[in-house]
């Protein structure tokens, strides 16, 4: 075993690093508030240039066959500056989707890797809660050559910037994995923003027309292929976690050794230390299961055995950034409530990490079905 | 010992529930349920205030020569609890627990007069200015500094997490008289007017999205010295003098108490495969333990208010109110985000335009959820941190 | 309200303390284990002689007609000291079922009053943990003009140094409550001790011969009857949990004034303060709700109302015990689990308390179902 | 980074479970099973040591030249891992782990043929004389006296917490031979012979029942100033360069893995009304959660055996360790004791003669569990307590 970065990963995350420090900061972070679709224009351009769509695309398709490690070291990074980009959705789920799909989506993958097409995935939907057997709102009935799409879907993250949505649906052959560009006729999109500044809508498909090839996988395959897509999604959101949680460590420990109080930096109290440590401990063994996941992800482990894996390292994961976050809150006093702070920013990034791919009661009663 | 509860209290309890349904406007009382702020909307605690003002109710607390009502402590506790479960707005806790209370007991009548009636009748917003940026858990070392010129004092420094200080009309300041004496003899209480110039307001942006708490910057405001309450010196004095009084405020019993029916109410809605939350066993074991919590949190509350006899040092048990009371606070606001899940992250404060938009699949009672978790986390902050009060704990309890 | 102390409960606890001070020294308990039935005879003439016994017992009965309060307040005391005598089975139990049947049973509560009869209560069976429905393991037929009993009992508290049982079974009407003197014939018992010194066994019936009038109760009112004094016997122990627990604050303190490590008195590191401070916090807490179970159970309430006060105040007391007795051992180093200082027999005893009449899980679930 | 295991390395386990099973006797698991404390049952650590040697394999992780195996530290781990989950007893690990490695690293050639073969061979066992009764965590502060005279040292003084110290032949002892130099200068590494004149051994009742730790007394005792393992003065940094040498010992992973798949055996077997316990969604999340944290607990070791590049002071990540896997011992034990409900009040230890006559009511297995659960307390005392280990990781990542 090598926990040691290769040469590619050394060069995904140093580029990745100048590029976070000289792009995202705190200000103007803030700013992409006022964006009306939340992207950040030029920084998704970056994304294209320096290759970071086209880790998960197989070279066949123009892409890099990467693994989930890469994934995952330019995961932490986005993740140490709060990057709310539509990574996960276009990064990662769309290209697992895409180049599984039963019809050829070349052009399309070819148009992420170029950062000119954003895909979402439209999954949640009312009453149900993440991960769940089958579609029951939005059903894909045959007409003519092809068929329709109708109903609802909520939470659907990246949707407002997204040129294209891939829907879960109900079939004629059960499960269905449709895509959908955004301005078909028929959708209505309420959009809105999240506590990170991330967007997200709800879709409501009103007779959509869908072409025959436009369903990318059906039965057994759209139900794997989508469990593979989302539990590659979730790692990616817990090496963002680990990576704020990290940077938190820096942040805070800084600001321990330079904020006074009765006289002295408030580093020096025994009870401020132990706290470090914790979060120090927390994040350390957050980062260990985290390898264990991308252990199972890219060792060509059953699927079975990849949802134990993404499921146990979500529990610990969720646990040490709960703790970590929090306790970066309370170590900054006030000024870690304030949106002025990095802290604030993080305990939010963190949050909306947590909840929106499978909260920790979810990934218990995932383990328990296993 | 004797846990009879007193019949009579339930009479009453009964009482101010009629009159609360009859007082309190339903608008008002939506906005005050989705609000997910620290304080109400400022325009409802005046107007509140009024109205139970007009009943004789607004200071039910204070002194009866002074407009309150010759309560029993029980019955003040009644009184705020059914207030908090009916979604009362909350009143100007500066004014009826703090500044009133230090006027009536240590201002001059000239003082009482002009204050006291403004107070009870909710007449104006008055903020509290006792933070400093530099000073945080350490209050004594405050640097705003309050010179004498004739029959003024000039002022000069900065607070930090002032409330409502944009929409206050008054202010009352701990500020530096005599820096030439140890940190807490050189103190003193002075009620600013918030329009004098020199005052200057910044409201801070929040974790939530509000911007309630202000800086306020003092730039050689010049202030009558009629203005400082009491005596020269003892504005430390009387901050201690206001901790002693509100010994239970910090346990945050009733706002606990309302929130966790709440995340009853919502986990009986929310489902997970089509089973409400509420009957999974996870939740019921999780909120089993929390509502053990809060009923010791009640009855720790219950024991203060009774006056029981005490083997430790009573402010000990204050600081225990306020650790219990503060991490009760963030674990039924966690509880509330997990019972939501993936709703729980979206942007969804209230008032917002953006609410009346947001169609059948957001319920109202969405609003302000993860607002009001995100500022919890300030609850172990504000006040005394967590660890200032376990240290406090330790030294008055054990002698560490 | 009054929380403080009636004429009768100063009395009650002066008097207690100066007698488990005087009598139940570190020493004295140990030396306990080499008793055979664990019983301390001189203790336990003490506890007749000061009325502890009678408490319960109606006045007509000839005991004080005392409530719940009173029991509480001796029961932090013998908690205090980590005493083991049976007084949950003899004081409490036994006076609630004996008092409460449907035959007179005057005369063996006279001799329980008086010191000389003890009776402890057998209800766990193989298999069945706490509390539950209904025996299955432990049946009463008809036979004569009596009864015969058969069946296993397991984990009965204090039935070494029992003279009678009361023993829950499975009748012709339902549920039933039996009283079985430990002399009886067809009765084998294998006896042991707990970690905490106290002594219980295992008791085999095989056809023992039952008479009609040493049937207590049978049907709802057996249920009833088992369900009051289980939840009486339950706040009994939450008492002593409680006092247990204000002893250890005591001790620790003290002990970290005097315990010296890198050059100073412990109690000068603020981690060890903090650990205090939340001790401090956790013992509150748990008197409070103490004192909320003692206010249903003495104050009319229905058997839901009591049952749920009852559950609560044990969650949260056992969560409370757990934090105190861990830690009190933690602040003591090496020491705190040794045989040598009190806090390893309180912990112990903590223990126990906490595992006799129901665990967490065990009240978690009782409320799920109220 | 490559997370792909060599498969020679499961070849590899194969080969060391065949060879487990094949050596080692059905009873001494069984004891070794039940047992209920620290240290197994002494005749059999060294009548496994033996076994083990008779193959070459009683010191793998010594250097070749002094019996070692040559396996990597992979191997290394996963022989240590089937040792304990297949019940062997523990080794010696005063000889194996501390003082073999202090005397063939520091020790003369003289020191290293005296000593090294028979603890490879598990001749006696030796015991370990470190802590003092007034020293607890703050060791550089040991007050043991060796005073050089002559060709001896005649050594006064008191230890503490020494395990088996009654069944040991040798001890190996932290003496100060220098009193007047800075604490952590003058203390030196001496082997005492436990028959010597004025050696008195005190056993130590233990929460749990047993009494294998002791109190080593010691009044003049003479010894041979050959037993100094290496230089005078040079046993603090002998006693560090232990701690630098076993990182990844504290985390106690083999017998949080073993003892954690023994609380997954009790539950399906335990019942509440009817269901195993292992079924119930109450006890699903809470194995889940410690199922997580043992995992990230092992490929937090596994990070330190392939000697990742590491941000942080690496003695930081060896205290990481130990918070969580002494943590984990309480927590898992804990479980275990939940799952077995009121039975676990049962004192009932083994090997104990009561254990015979319990009959079928008490299954075999519920033996040891709630010894091993007291003493369990213990792991965050012993080696640096929890306090210490968190005061390591503040200074040493964060510099604090």
């Amino acid at each position: 075993m090598d926990f040691n970065r290769s040469d590619l990963q050394r060069m995904l995350h140093d580029s990745a690093e100048r590029f976070v420090n000289e792009h995202y900061s705190l200000e103007h972070r803030r700013s992409l508030r006022a964006v009306q679709d939340g992207l950040d224009t030029a920084g998704w351009e970056t994304f294209a240039e320096l290759g970071w769509l086209a880790i998960l695309v197989p070279e066949e398709l123009g892409g890099l066959s990467g693994c989930m490690a890469d994934v995952s070291t330019l995961a932490e990074v986005l993740g140490s500056r709060c990057v709310t980009d539509p990574f996960i959705s276009s990064g990662v789920i769309a290209p697992t989707i895409l180049s599984g799909a039963s019809t050829s989506q070349e052009d399309l993958l070819g148009e992420i890797v170029g950062g000119t097409a954003r895909v979402a995935l439209a999954h949640d939907e009312p009453n149900e809660r993440y991960a769940y057997s089958q579609p029951r709102a939005t059903m894909l009935a045959a007409s003519g050559d092809g068929y329709t799409l109708s109903g609802q879907k909520m939470m659907v993250l990246d949707a407002p910037s997204a040129t294209h949505v891939i829907v879960t649906a109900t079939g004629p052959s059960g499960a269905a994995l449709v895509l959908i560009p955004m301005d078909a006729a028929g959708i209505t999109t309420d959009a809105y923003a999240l506590y990170d500044g991330s967007r997200a809508a709800d879709i409501h498909f009103d007779g959509t027309s869908v072409a025959a090839e436009a369903v990318l996988a059906d039965g057994d395959a759209a139900s794997a292929l989508l469990s593979l897509a989302l539990d590659r999604a979730r790692v990616t959101a817990l090496a963002q976690a680990v990576g704020s949680m990290e940077a938190e460590l820096d942040i805070c420990s800084a600001y321990l050794k330079e904020r006074e109080q009765f006289g002295q930096p408030i580093g020096k109290f025994q009870s401020l230390q132990h706290i470090m440590a914790e979060m120090f401990v927390e994040t350390h063994q957050a980062r260990s299961i985290l390898y264990y996941a991308l252990s199972r992800l890219d060792g060509g482990y059953s699927p079975d055995e990849c949802a134990k894996a993404v499921s146990l390292a979500a529990l610990r994961v969720s646990q040490a950034a709960q703790l970590v976050s929090r306790q970066a809150i309370q170590l900054h006093g006030g000024y870690g409530v304030t949106d002025e702070y990095e802290v604030s920013h993080h305990y939010r990034r963190q949050f909306i990490l947590e909840k929106t791919l499978g909260d920790m009661d979810y990934f218990t009663r995932r383990l328990s079905s296993l | 010992m004797d846990f009879h509860q007193d019949p009579a209290i339930e009479e009453f309890r009964n009482m101010v529930r009629c009159v609360i349904a009859e007082e309190l406007p339903a608008e008002m009382a939506e906005r005050q349920k989705a609000h997910g702020g620290t304080n109400s909307v400022v325009a409802d605690t005046l107007a509140w205030t009024g109205k139970m003002n007009a009943r004789g109710w607004s200071v039910p607390h204070w002194p009866v020569e002074h407009g309150g009502t010759g309560w029993s402590a029980m019955q003040n506790y009644v009184f705020m609890a059914e207030c908090s479960s009916a979604f009362a707005p909350e009143v100007c806790w500066g004014a009826t627990h703090m500044c009133g209370p230090v006027i009536y007991t240590f201002g001059s009548e000239e003082l009482k007069e002009r204050f006291l009636p403004d107070f009870r009748e909710g007449k104006y917003y008055i903020c509290q200015g006792f933070s400093e940026p530099s000073n945080g858990s350490d209050l004594a070392r405050l640097r705003t500094r309050a010179e004498r010129k004739g029959d003024k004092y000039v002022v000069n420094g900065q607070k930090i997490w002032t409330s409502c200080a944009h929409e206050s009309e008054w202010g009352f300041f701990l500020v530096r008289t005599n820096p030439d004496v140890k940190p807490q003899a050189g103190i003193s209480f002075l009620m600013i007017k918030m329009d004098t110039p020199g005052v200057t307001v910044r409201q801070i942006p929040m974790i939530n999205g509000d911007a309630e708490l202000c800086e306020v910057f003092l730039d050689n405001v010049e202030v009558p010295a009629e203005n400082l309450i009491g005596e020269e010196g003892m504005g430390w004095t009387y901050a201690k003098f206001l901790l002693d009084h509100e010994r239970t405020t910090s346990s945050f019993i009733f706002q606990n108490k309302r929130e966790f029916a709440r995340a009853q109410r919502l986990a009986l809605r929310e489902t997970i495969d089509g089973t409400p939350i509420a009957h999974t066993a996870q939740f019921q074991q999780r909120m089993a333990r929390i509502e053990a919590e809060l009923t010791a949190l009640e009855w720790s509350v219950l024991r203060e208010l009774a006056n029981e006899d005490f083997k430790y040092d009573r402010t000990a048990a204050a600081s225990t109110l306020k650790v219990a009371g503060s991490q009760l606070q963030q674990t039924i606001s966690e509880l509330q985000m997990d019972i939501l899940g993936s709703k729980a992250t979206r942007f969804y404060p209230y008032p917002q335009k953006d609410r009346e938009d947001a169609g059948p699949l957001w319920p109202d009672d969405l609003g302000g959820r993860t607002a009001q978790a995100l500022i919890a986390r300030a609850s172990t902050i504000y006040g005394g941190t967590l660890q200032v009060q376990k240290g406090i704990i330790a030294k008055l309890a054990f002698g560490l």
